[in-house]
């Protein structure tokens, strides 16, 4: 009969397990020690903190038309760049998913190249797509693109792998084809998780707008960038909440169309 | 020992200033029997935020920032590095139609970055001198150097405002195009040390007689470094008043800013 | 009413049941981690006929059904199915394959954020691929009624619209025949489609496949034995990783089935020793 | 007895959701027709591209050593800056998900600290703490850590709210605590999308580094920045190289990692 | 063996079941948007005694089931459970309430990604709280033999490190079985816990379920008829949103429950029509 013992709480690790587990906890305890991060310090910091904050408030409204506009330009452009992108990030995720990728040698190609969509600095970006289709609102549009690319490529793949293997089996054992069951099965199931990615992307790319001020295409990021440089903080404060706003609403959004779909 | 901290304000990152300063603080700790120390910073938000926090006590730093410093927390200049050639021009293709200043009107013009004397300020009073209104008779643009030659290369835009350093640097990036200064202003205003309005004027007053005793010494550490050739041939003035910056005050009438003016004429 | 809309998917009563064996498995191995869970299994299977695979649980039932498409790969052995080396396909004729036999999946896996009507679409994916397979709001009429009709089959026409997830344990596991159904297979594995349904709803279920098996072929996984006895022409009993019991159905009797699962120890661990191998 | 034509193909959308989808979908096509993309642009600025790519080939590699110890640097910062922030970020994400959530206001503002966090630019956190802790190290991790705030703590609260229900309700008839079914059920649930969001947050505080050289804390986002002023872009293309090495190290973790989970 | 380790869990065999209803619903209806599936629904359920739930798939017995620990919020009707009017609790009061009662899933909800014994153990976060309920490895040792104990009682103390999501179905049925065993109920609700389950682990599980009844309570469903008939004191049959049938099992007979489910149509849409409301 069965052993009635219960079995050992925790499996012996291999030493090789056990040298990178400790490799890595002291690699760190090192960060730690060397960072010099100190309570006192921030605890004695915080008085003045307050001067900052008290120039940010009132916030200026003055010049909110301004800011709205110049909002709406930016998720325009935000806009339109995430659209294109999320449409290209689909495809090369899907090359990129452990056990959806048609070939290892396209799949390990696919995630090289998201990660250099991610690796490779917005100047970078900017610098290109100036060269390449002059300075304003397209290059802008296309450096927000290509930054989409890396970070919902990743993404996607990932939701796609973690979905439920039961359905897949299941069409994969009607003969389904791979786009079949990606279309009936994968994507039904990581659907939230898309959701999610992407509106999260459109809201990253408002606030990440400085780089549309890296090309001349204008933007709120560049408004925020000047209201700094010039000390316009309580200017700089109307920005922010209104972004903020911005950000709420596409949250927002984004829980909406999720309940539906949990 | 008096312990004083010192900050540059255009230069990223202790290493940086370090390797760039650091003959400088030697001969200086000597000269003067203070002790320095590095606080790096980077651009001139954090610079007077710092300041302002009272984690910096001297800051070497750009005219222009010095009006913001002395508008927002009374610092005072302590002494002037002039530094020779120190001017801004207006740089177009040289296989570009455009010959004046007017005929920029209706085009697009890049400034390096807002607020700063030598990319942004000084061309823009060149621009203004030459009889172009800020924002009305061109579109401003501000984008980094390397952007901005490449915008040019393309005619997405007609011009940039820079200063001599910026103008040798495109040069050398691009050795088979040619770039003609279209106008030119006059010397700059020169970049100098503030202090905090905080620290012991005893102190100021140290941190002044050294630069007056030990000028030739210091300038001689400070031009050890490669990187602080644009020094080489100048000399420190330490008999400097809040009046000689009133023309950079100006400058940032003329740009449509005027939060740090109020003090002209007082 | 439910044989009128049968008749387009399934033919008329068959004749005469004397035709080759549509599967041959022979010395089927597969061992997860260290527990060899199949050893030695062999076994026939003839079109036109249900054959019944019992044994106690965790004897390896659903690895070796599974096994037989190659949802598992087997250690090693052979399995001719439909004519096919199924152990030597490639991906695309493993593909083809696999769209002539029919699976009925013991978990049912629907997609459970589609509709029941969707779920069942997605069985014609073996015969047709596209858009037009992925939703039932994109799919030509004609499939739209023949999903209808798969799922009037299984009782189901009035659910179309509700989402898979919201269905009783017995609905889901009807609208899973109901996509086997559409799929129009060639040969069908079913691993419990009787586990969650009512005394009736099991029997006419039963009635449903033994009459699509009498055209086809069937091996079918069952732990009620009066489905069993009853609706199986030939049955195989799994024990300690081999073949323990093989018997025509005609000849078996319901005592005999006990004694099968009635071995020493407390709860069955057939899985561990095998009194017959 | 049942009807059996098949259903109608879509539901009728309610007038509401209809005049919101015509709504949206005409600022879509507003959007792209005001950014000015063009393809025949592009196809013409390809010729230019090879000039400024040909500058950055090949890659200098005579600062190397430099690079590398300034990218040690920079990781040993983003490690200290990622786990404060992802240890901070899971409570606060737990607070924020629909259903985890021990209080509809509680939730609520969690969810506004976490947009708060992600809405606040970069610069404004890099001059409140200067402010609190001054320049250096200290105030870099401190930046990193509340982006990571923003970031993690959105991911983690949807990939709890994204987990399967059924688990949690075993949990809940047994009569668990919040804490109990968090970790017994949740967590375990969550746990690939957890290390997945998590070692991508450690990858872009290295990629995104330039944070560090807003504090003056240095790192490889400042050697970037300095090589593309000075026009080095050999120099730049052996630090993207670099950082390009780093990430796919991180994302093979990753994968190790979560392979082993899923 | 089994019995040894069983003593820890389970009574010695009880005398006599004259006792008070430890549960009465009276009026209790759900409706899940258009469709009432429960409809006016009154029952009684005895300590000591094993009261049986039959009906056709997609009667709502599941839905009465876990809306009798609110799991689903009725739309209105009285629970009264262990002498606590179950609809009135708020939120603590209900926690402490549903950890006296015992509840097996149709579909066993275990953590797939966790061991088989760290399910076992997640059991006791009705009395014990903190993370040392969370992880087997976490866990008193007392904790660690109770849950092997819990999973010797079903026959899976070999699998106590496997994990759950590898399990056969029989398996993952014992898992749950043996969670619900280590919570130490006062009172049990089970839904189909006999589905997956081999016929003689079908059996041997009624057994222990019917033992642990008989110092408890057990409200069960099941769609085996021989186990209904065998294994319960009393059954109830729901149809139509309603108590359809009401009798004592010692009264009761195989072709009346039969008959109960042979009602016209093709597969019975109970649901839809009552020929009893
Ligand atoms: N991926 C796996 N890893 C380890 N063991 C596994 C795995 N899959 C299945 N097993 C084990 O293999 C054995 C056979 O499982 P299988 O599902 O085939 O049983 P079964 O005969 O279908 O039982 P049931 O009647 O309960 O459905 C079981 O003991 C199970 O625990
Ligand atoms: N969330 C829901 N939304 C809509 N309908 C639902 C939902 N949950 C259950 N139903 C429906 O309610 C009815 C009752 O379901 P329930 O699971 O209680 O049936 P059951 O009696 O347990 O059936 P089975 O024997 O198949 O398990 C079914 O018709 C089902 O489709
Ligand atoms: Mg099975
Ligand atoms: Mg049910």
């Amino acid at each position: 009969m069965a052993d009635l013992t219960a079995p050992m709480r925790w499996e012996r690790p291999n030493a090789l397990s056990f040298t990178i587990g400790v490799v890595v906890f002291a690699f760190v305890i090192w960060s730690f020690s060397s960072v010099g991060l100190s309570l006192e310090r921030i605890v004695r910091g915080i008085p003045a903190l307050g001067s900052m904050l008290e120039r940010m408030f009132p916030p200026d409204i003055e010049r909110l038309p301004r800011i709205l506009e110049q909002l709406l330009i930016t998720f325009q452009m935000a806009l339109v760049g995430c659209i294109l992108g999320l449409v290209l990030a689909f495809p090369i995720s899907v090359l990129a998913a452990e056990g959806l990728s048609p070939h290892p040698v396209l799949k390990h190609a696919a995630r090289a190249l998201i990660a250099l969509f991610r690796t490779v600095p917005d100047l970078v970006w900017a610098l290109l797509f100036v060269i390449a289709v002059g300075l304003g609102p397209a290059a802008g549009v296309m450096a927000i693109m290509v930054d989409k690319i890396g970070f919902a490529g990743r993404f996607f793949a990932e939701a796609m792998e973690e979905a439920d293997k039961g359905p897949q089996e299941a069409l994969a054992t009607i003969g389904a084809t791979r786009t079949g069951l990606i279309f009936s099965a994968v994507v039904p199931l990581a659907l939230p998780s898309f959701v999610a990615t992407s509106l999260f992307s459109l809201e990253k790319a408002v606030r990440g707008s400085v780089i549309l001020g890296l090309v001349g295409a204008g933007g709120i990021g560049v408004e925020l960038k000047v209201a700094f440089d010039l000390f316009n903080y309580d200017t700089a404060a109307t920005i922010i909440l209104t972004i903020f706003a911005l950000v709420i609403a596409v949250e927002q959004a984004s829980n909406v169309i999720r309940r539906r779909l949990i | 020992q008096e312990k004083i901290r010192f900050a540059v304000t255009d230069i990223d990152g202790l290493e940086s200033l370090q390797r760039e300063f650091g003959p400088f603080k030697e001969a200086f700790e000597k000269a003067s029997k203070l002790r320095v120390d590095f606080f790096p910073v980077s651009g001139r938000t954090a610079a007077v935020e710092a300041m302002n926090a009272g984690q910096v006590d001297f800051v070497l730093t750009g005219p222009a920032e010095y009006v913001v410093f002395n508008a927002r927390l009374k610092a005072v200049p302590v002494v002037v590095w002039e530094r020779p050639n120190y001017r801004s021009s207006i740089v177009v293709l040289d296989e570009s139609p455009i010959r004046s200043l007017t005929e920029l009107k209706g085009k697009k013009i890049s400034f390096g970055e807002i607020g700063s004397t030598s990319q942004h300020l000084a061309p823009a009073t060149i621009l203004s001198d030459g009889g172009l209104n800020y924002g009305k008779d061109y579109e401003p643009v501000f984008l980094k150097l390397n952007v901005a030659a490449e915008a040019l290369l393309r005619n997405d835009i007609a011009a940039i405002g820079m200063n001599q350093t910026h103008l040798e640097r495109i040069t050398k990036a691009f050795p088979n195009r040619k770039f003609r200064t279209l106008g030119e202003g006059a010397n700059l205003p020169n970049d100098l040390i503030v202090a905090s309005s905080k620290v012991n004027p005893d102190v100021v007053e140290t941190v002044r007689k050294t630069f007056r005793d030990h000028g030739l010494a210091l300038l001689a550490a400070v031009t050890t470094t490669k990187e602080n050739a644009k020094f080489i041939g100048g000399s420190f003035q330490y008999t400097v008043s809040d009046r000689d910056y009133d023309g950079v005050r100006k400058m940032f009438v003329n740009v449509g800013v005027r939060e740090f003016t109020q003090f002209i004429g007082n | 009413m439910v044989s009128s809309t049968l008749a387009r998917i399934l033919p008329p009563e068959p004749e005469a049941p004397p035709a080759p064996p549509v599967l041959a498995v022979s010395s089927l191995a597969k061992t997860f981690g260290e527990r060899a869970v199949l050893r030695d299994v062999s076994l026939v299977a003839y079109r036109g006929e249900v054959t019944a695979l019992i044994g106690a649980n965790g004897t390896g039932k659903s690895t070796l059904l599974r096994a037989l498409v190659r949802l598992v790969e087997p250690d090693s052995g052979r399995v001719m199915m439909l004519g096919q080396d199924v152990r030597t396909l490639d991906r695309a004729a493993l593909k083809a394959f696999r769209s002539r036999v029919g699976f009925v999946f013991q978990k049912h896996n629907l997609v459970g954020r589609l509709s029941v009507l969707t779920n069942v679409v997605h069985g014609v994916q073996a015969r047709m691929s596209g858009p037009r397979s992925w939703h039932h709001a994109l799919a030509p009429a004609a499939i739209r009624e023949e999903a209808m009709a798969c799922l009037a089959a299984v009782g189901l026409a009035d659910r179309a619209l509700q989402r898979a997830d919201s269905l009783s344990g017995g609905q889901s596991q009807r609208v899973a025949i109901a996509r086997m159904l559409m799929q129009r297979p060639e040969f069908v594995l079913a691993d419990e489609p009787d586990a969650s349904l009512d005394p009736r709803a099991g029997r006419e279920l039963m009635e449903l496949l033994y009459r699509l098996a009498h055209d086809k072929g069937l091996v079918m996984i069952s732990h009620r034995m009066e489905h069993t006895l009853r609706f199986s022409d030939r049955i195989i009993g799994l024990a300690g990783g081999i073949v323990a019991l093989a018997l025509e159905t005609r000849h078996a009797h319901a005592d005999q089935l006990k004694a099968f699962f009635d071995r020493p120890a407390g709860f069955s661990h057939a899985e561990d020793e095998s009194p017959y191998g």
